[in-house]
């Protein structure tokens, strides 16, 4: 017990110092992500697209002459973790946070950084994030009630089907989608005739696909994350499925198409957020990102990548690093690559804090991606 | 004179070999009775069977009359029973006197009472005077794990008669103790039974042992009653003799 | 020497209290989620240090505890109730779950208990009519009492730290009492405490209940503390964590949860300077840990006293 | 029907897998009772070292020979003296709390020092379907199946018809008894774990195709070998064999014909069925001393 005694100064060492007071003449950006635990893959993609944007922009003498400071903090893929980490950015008055992904992380911090009244760009794309009427969150990715609703229509108009079957994950990314999904099925009376979870890291798919064929849906829509979208569409070719397999982004990538051998093609569906973009910045981007970490970034490293240049911009706009003026200036923007290229595609943010920006129709002709057909910005 | 406990055609087999083997007996009030009998005559699983250890193939054990077969131990106990063990058993890591304690306390008062009762159960100053009676009034409170072999084997003895039984079962209380503390051991339980009248059967090897302690003597060999009697007489039954040397 | 200890653990008490007044919301946030876990520890304590019953499920109920709070009080429940009911649904699951341990003991009763916390995430992620499913349940509240809110963090240390002491207390009571020295008797020689009258059936389901008791009430308070649950909280990370804070502390030591608590929640935070490598280091420390002190810190520190002080000896009952 | 048997078909596959991760797991905890935690761990880890290796140049076939080189070394060796042996006195607690912290260790490792992302990995064999009565096998499976096979039958034999193996066997029954039998049980306590290390690394180079090298792939292994390993019987190698494939089966059947959501539900529940009616598993012995 004694032993207590003596962590006593330790405690306030580790807990009341541990945070360095930060210079003045850098600006204070924390980012608390995913670096362990499930969420780890999108949280280091986001991380790499993240220190690319600031690299560069230090490089340039950084955000009103002065650098950014971006100190990364693991959440270990838990909220009651990431609250902790959020509390900890806050304690040191951020100019604005960065980060997490997991939607359920969002949703606890979301409550801290609104008290504190400091704006978090976030990667979660759970739909109920911005409709919490939270004026401190952003997104620099569809939401799930803008990506489905295109799919849906996609479904509807574009494969004629009259009833189609999900495959989803049972994570809080494919639950999200899948019940948003369902929602506009019903919305455009498409029956769903099979609703198959799956948990991250399957591995054998063929009870799924069994399931799918007996099913004998018109279409089947798969919201599996990237490996487990390799292994279905391997078991799916297999077993013979004939049947039109459509994705959401993640199942027509090129990392996915690549792993999955011959088993993609024709493959078909929307693509919002990748580095497959039929557009030279993305490219771009992609090639340097492939070239400094040497891995295929996917979605969430051009969330990280963007939030970076968003923040930029709209300070710069603003003339000062105030967060409260930057909540306020950024609902309602419109970014252009002419005036800031970091931003990649043009982007408008509403007044919730969501995205809207065009994206495209795909299909996996040859071992690549083909986009077929450019979704204007809703916007207009 | 009435029968503490009466055993009736009690048998245990494991497999093929019947340990015990339609075993009928009688323990007296006050007496002390002695079973020896060679290694593997059925002694230790005749005890384990009675006290419900073991359940019996068949036959019957009741204790003043109430008929106990296949009872749980510590309801057995509950009922006056209590016993030793061949192999040492005490809690090395409480103290002597908790040791004590915890032979006694589940024999008061509800689970409820030991609960917000007192620490002790009250039974702070019964365990004292037994420390005391069995001379280890020094080592009260020193972890029994500590205590020298003879010493744990006196403990040992001391727990199973801190709740006042009715009927005490001693698995070879001498084995492994050396001669002095054989000695004191076996005055102290003399003089116990000449205090509390108290009422026990004694399984042992040393037969100098069982001779000057006990009353009444069974002789058991594979599995089945082959003599009883005075100690002395049972010295000199040819039949012992014969099952002793024999093979 | 039995003064030394009892010295030690009012300076730490006080320190305890005056701690948060020299801390950042983030080291109270801290210390708050210490003071919760410290309370599941004192339980999966009791169950596996004191009555030598090896469960791995302390975590999935840390879960039922805090859903069964994020469940009653949004319908008008009042905290204190709800707090009990988390409490007593617990107890109840946790006898059920002792009987296993009645047939079989150690690691096939680690196994047991870590099959059935896997099924409570799943339950707890499947059942999304109840449960809110992978979701979890966002905005639970900090209760207030006759007017004193718990929401500013500070206060709700304060509430976590008393409720705490409450529970150590009413422990501390069980242990000293013969209940206390019956758990023991379990650990050390079930067939002889049998032979002398204990009921060992109704002691070791009562070491599972009030052991995994303890963890639901812990959960009753980390709900509020962040104040949002999802099931992934609650898997066998959480319970693993909760085994090595009884271990690292000292299994079967009052004070052992106290210390392994502190060193679960605050090493990693100062091992973060280690940036993305602090998790190894963490592991490598643990490791190192047990190597050296597999008894847990307080096994060391009593070894240790014994040494330089041949007479006396920790106070641990 | 054709689908049941489909299921059946690929089930055994991924039952093959578990099997022979349960093997090594079961072994090492006979012999020293060490209940492996790191063993998912142990699975992902030798993907690593082959990806390495070949990275530095060697072609697939040498990269892999020293992939398994590494893992007797490393997981192994080293896993034995450096975890293992300090802590064995101290009882099962403290080593289960080291073979946790220890797979967080590889885990965190093989992600900080090679990469957070799947990495792609080169085949066995070339992935072609087969039909096999109106079930449809991948090549990769099948490779997978034959090898586990293989290497059970091979290790059988080791245990069960050399002097060598018999003697391993005494030292996993008995210890005591084997000591006094003049068995260096030292050595075949060294020899389970080694043999370990080559079962993980097999294991690792067989499914790396078909899982990716992920660096959290360890997480739904470890579990699986861990309850195929129960479920068969803790101290048998035909038992974890069962296990696995009871395992890999089930799973595939209860997804398909019961429900996908609880799919991970039922292999727990006969896991706790069977240890509280048969805790020495299904075609265990009978230990006196666990009941």
């Amino acid at each position: 017990m004694s032993r207590r005694a003596l962590f006593a100064p330790l405690i306030v060492a580790g807990l009341g110092l541990a945070n360095p007071a930060h210079a003045q003449s850098t600006v204070y950006i924390p980012a608390v992500l995913e670096l362990s635990g499930a969420g780890a893959v999108s949280g280091t993609n986001f991380r790499d697209g993240m220190l690319m944007a600031i690299d560069e922009i230090n490089a340039k003498g950084g955000i009103l002459g002065k650098k950014i400071e971006t100190p990364v903090l693991d959440t270990q893929s838990d909220a009651g973790t990431s609250r902790a980490q959020v509390q900890k950015v806050l304690d040191n008055k951020p100019y604005v946070i960065l980060g997490p992904v997991f939607s359920g992380s969002v949703m606890v911090d979301m409550l801290l950084t609104q008290q504190a009244e400091i704006p978090e760009i976030v990667g979660g794309e759970a739909a109920a994030i911005t409709q919490k009427g939270n004026p401190y969150v952003f997104r620099t990715s569809f939401g799930q009630q803008f990506s489905m609703p295109k799919i849906a229509n996609y479904i509807r108009d574009g494969v004629k089907a009259k009833s189609v079957a999900v495959l989803w994950v049972n994570n809080d990314f494919g639950k999200g989608g899948r019940d948003t999904f369902i929602k506009e099925m019903n919305a455009r009376n498409i029956k769903v005739a099979a609703d198959i979870s799956t948990e991250s890291g399957q591995a054998d798919f063929s009870a799924d696909v069994v399931k799918l064929k007996a099913a004998n849906a018109d279409a089947i829509f798969v919201y599996v994350n990237e490996e487990e979208s390799a292994r279905f569409l391997r078991e799916a070719k297999k077993q013979g499925i004939n049947k039109p397999l459509i994705g959401e982004t993640t199942l027509l990538g090129q990392k996915v198409i690549d792993l999955a051998g011959g088993a993609a093609e024709g493959v078909q569906g929307h693509v919002g957020l990748t580095v497959d973009a039929p557009n030279p910045a993305v490219q771009d981007f992609a090639a340097k990102f492939k070239k400094r970490f040497n891995y295929v970034c996917d979605h969430n490293g051009i969330k990280g990548y963007t939030a970076v240049y968003f923040i930029k911009f709209v300070t710069e706009k603003i003339g000062k690093f105030d967060s409260k003026a930057f909540a306020e200036k950024a609902h309602g923007i419109t970014i252009t690559p002419k005036d800031e290229p970091g931003i990649l595609m043009e982007a408008s943010w509403d007044k919730n804090g969501d995205i809207d920006r065009e994206s495209f129709l795909g299909e996996v002709v040859g071992g690549k991606q083909k986009i077929v057909k450019v979704l204007p910005k809703l916007g207009n | 004179m009435s029968a503490v406990l009466q055993v009736s055609n009690l048998r245990k087999s494991f497999g093929g070999i019947t340990a015990v083997d339609g075993v009928s007996f009688e323990v007296r009030e006050g007496e002390i009775l002695g079973i020896i009998g060679p290694n593997g005559s059925g002694k230790s699983t005749l005890f384990n069977c009675v006290l419900g250890q073991l359940s019996p193939n068949g036959g019957e054990v009741r204790v003043d009359g109430k008929p106990t077969t296949g009872m749980r131990p510590c309801d057995l106990n509950r009922l006056g029973v209590s016993r030793t063990f061949q192999l040492l058993q005490v809690f090395p890591q409480l103290s002597v006197r908790d040791n004590l304690i915890l032979a006694g306390q589940e024999h008061r008062g509800t689970m409820l009472s030991r609960l917000i009762g007192r620490a002790d159960a009250g039974l702070g100053d019964a365990a004292d005077q037994m420390i005391a009676f069995f001379r280890l009034s020094h080592l009260s409170s020193a972890p029994a794990g500590l205590l020298s072999y003879g010493q744990q084997k006196l403990l040992d003895a001391a727990m199973a008669f801190m709740a006042g039984p009715r009927l005490v079962l001693l698995d070879e209380p001498a084995g492994g103790v050396n001669l002095t503390m054989l000695g004191h051991l076996r005055e102290r339980l003399q003089a116990y039974h000449a205090e509390r009248k108290a009422t026990f059967v004694v399984i042992e090897h040393q037969m100098e042992f069982v001779m000057a302690l006990c009353t009444r003597v069974l002789v058991l060999a594979e599995g089945r009653i082959i003599a009883e009697g005075a100690p002395r007489d049972i010295a000199r039954n040819p039949a012992v003799i014969e099952a002793y040397l024999g093979h | 020497m039995k003064w030394l200890a009892a010295g030690a653990a009012a300076a730490a008490a006080i320190f305890a209290l005056i701690a948060p007044l020299l801390l950042k919301p983030f080291g109270i946030y801290l210390i708050s989620m210490w003071a919760v876990l410290t309370i599941a520890a004192l339980g999966l304590n009791l169950t596996l240090g004191y009555a030598g019953q090896v469960s791995l499920a302390q975590g999935a109920f840390v879960g039922i505890g805090a859903y069964t709070v994020a469940l009653l009080t949004p319908v008008g429940c009042p905290f204190a109730l709800a707090f009990l009911a988390a409490g007593a649904l617990c107890f109840a699951v946790g006898w059920v779950l002792g009987y296993p341990a009645l047939r079989v003991q150690h690691h096939y009763l680690a196994f047991v208990t870590l099959a059935f916390s896997t099924l409570v995430f799943l339950v707890l992620r499947n059942e999304e009519w109840l449960t809110g499913g992978i979701y979890g349940i966002n905005g639970v509240a900090r209760p207030s009492f006759f007017g004193w809110s718990t929401f500013k963090a500070l206060n709700f240390y304060y509430f976590s730290l008393g409720m705490l002491a409450v529970l150590a207390a009413a422990t501390w009571w069980m242990l000293r009492s013969p209940w206390g020295r019956a758990f023991v008797a379990l650990r050390e020689n079930p067939v002889r405490a049998l032979s002398l009258g204990l009921d060992t059936r109704r002691y070791t389901l009562m070491a599972f209940a009030i052991g995994s008791s303890l963890g639901g009430m812990a959960g009753a308070l980390y709900a509020p503390l962040v104040q949002f649950i999802e099931p992934v909280s609650f898997t066998l990370g959480l319970s693993f964590n909760l085994l090595l804070m009884v271990i690292v502390g000292g299994s079967g030591y009052f004070f052992g949860p106290f210390v392994g608590a502190l060193i679960a929640v605050l090493l990693p935070e100062w091992m973060r300077v280690a940036q993305g490598y602090y998790l190894i280091v963490y592991a490598m420390l643990v490791m190192v840990m047990m190597a050296f002190c597999p008894s847990g810190i307080l096994g060391l520190l009593e070894r240790a006293l014994k040494a330089f002080a041949p007479r006396g000896k920790e106070a641990a009952p | 029907m054709a689908s049941f048997f489909q299921l059946l078909v690929s089930g055994l596959a991924t039952g093959a897998i578990y099997a022979l991760i349960a093997v090594g797991f079961t072994l090492v905890w006979q012999t020293s009772q060490t209940i492996n935690f790191a063993q998912g761990e142990f699975v992902m880890l030798p993907a690593f070292f082959v990806l390495a290796a070949m990275n530095a140049g060697a072609p697939f076939w040498l990269a892999a020979a020293i992939s398994i080189v590494v893992s007797i070394a490393v997981l192994g060796v080293l896993f034995k003296l450096a975890v293992v042996d300090p802590m064995l006195k101290y009882g099962v607690l403290p080593l289960v709390i080291s073979t946790i912290a220890l797979s967080l260790l590889l885990k965190e490792g093989a992600k900080e020092f090679y990469s957070s992302q799947a990495q792609p990995f080169p085949a066995l064999v070339p992935a072609a379907d087969i039909d096999i009565l109106g079930a449809v096998v991948s090549t990769q499976s099948l490779a997978v199946l034959a090898v586990a096979i293989v290497t059970v039958v091979a290790l059988n034999l080791l245990l069960n018809r050399t002097r060598l193996g018999r003697q391993m066997q005494a030292t996993a029954q008995n210890s005591t008894l084997a000591r006094i039998l003049g068995i260096p049980v030292e050595r075949m306590v060294l020899y389970t774990f080694l043999i370990n290390a080559v079962l993980v690394a097999i294991a690792s180079i067989l499914i790396s195709p078909i899982y990716l090298a992920k660096f959290n792939n360890g997480d739904t292994l470890g579990l699986a070998a861990f309850i195929a390993a129960i479920i068969g019987g803790f101290n048998q190698v035909r038992g974890a064999i069962l296990g696995g494939v009871i395992l890999g089966v089930l799973d595939n059947l209860s997804a398909a014909y019961i429900s996908s959501q609880y799919r991970g539900a039922f292999p727990l529940v006969i896991l706790i069925a069977v240890i509280l009616l048969r805790p020495q598993g299904l075609l265990g012995r009978v230990e006196e001393r666990t009941i």
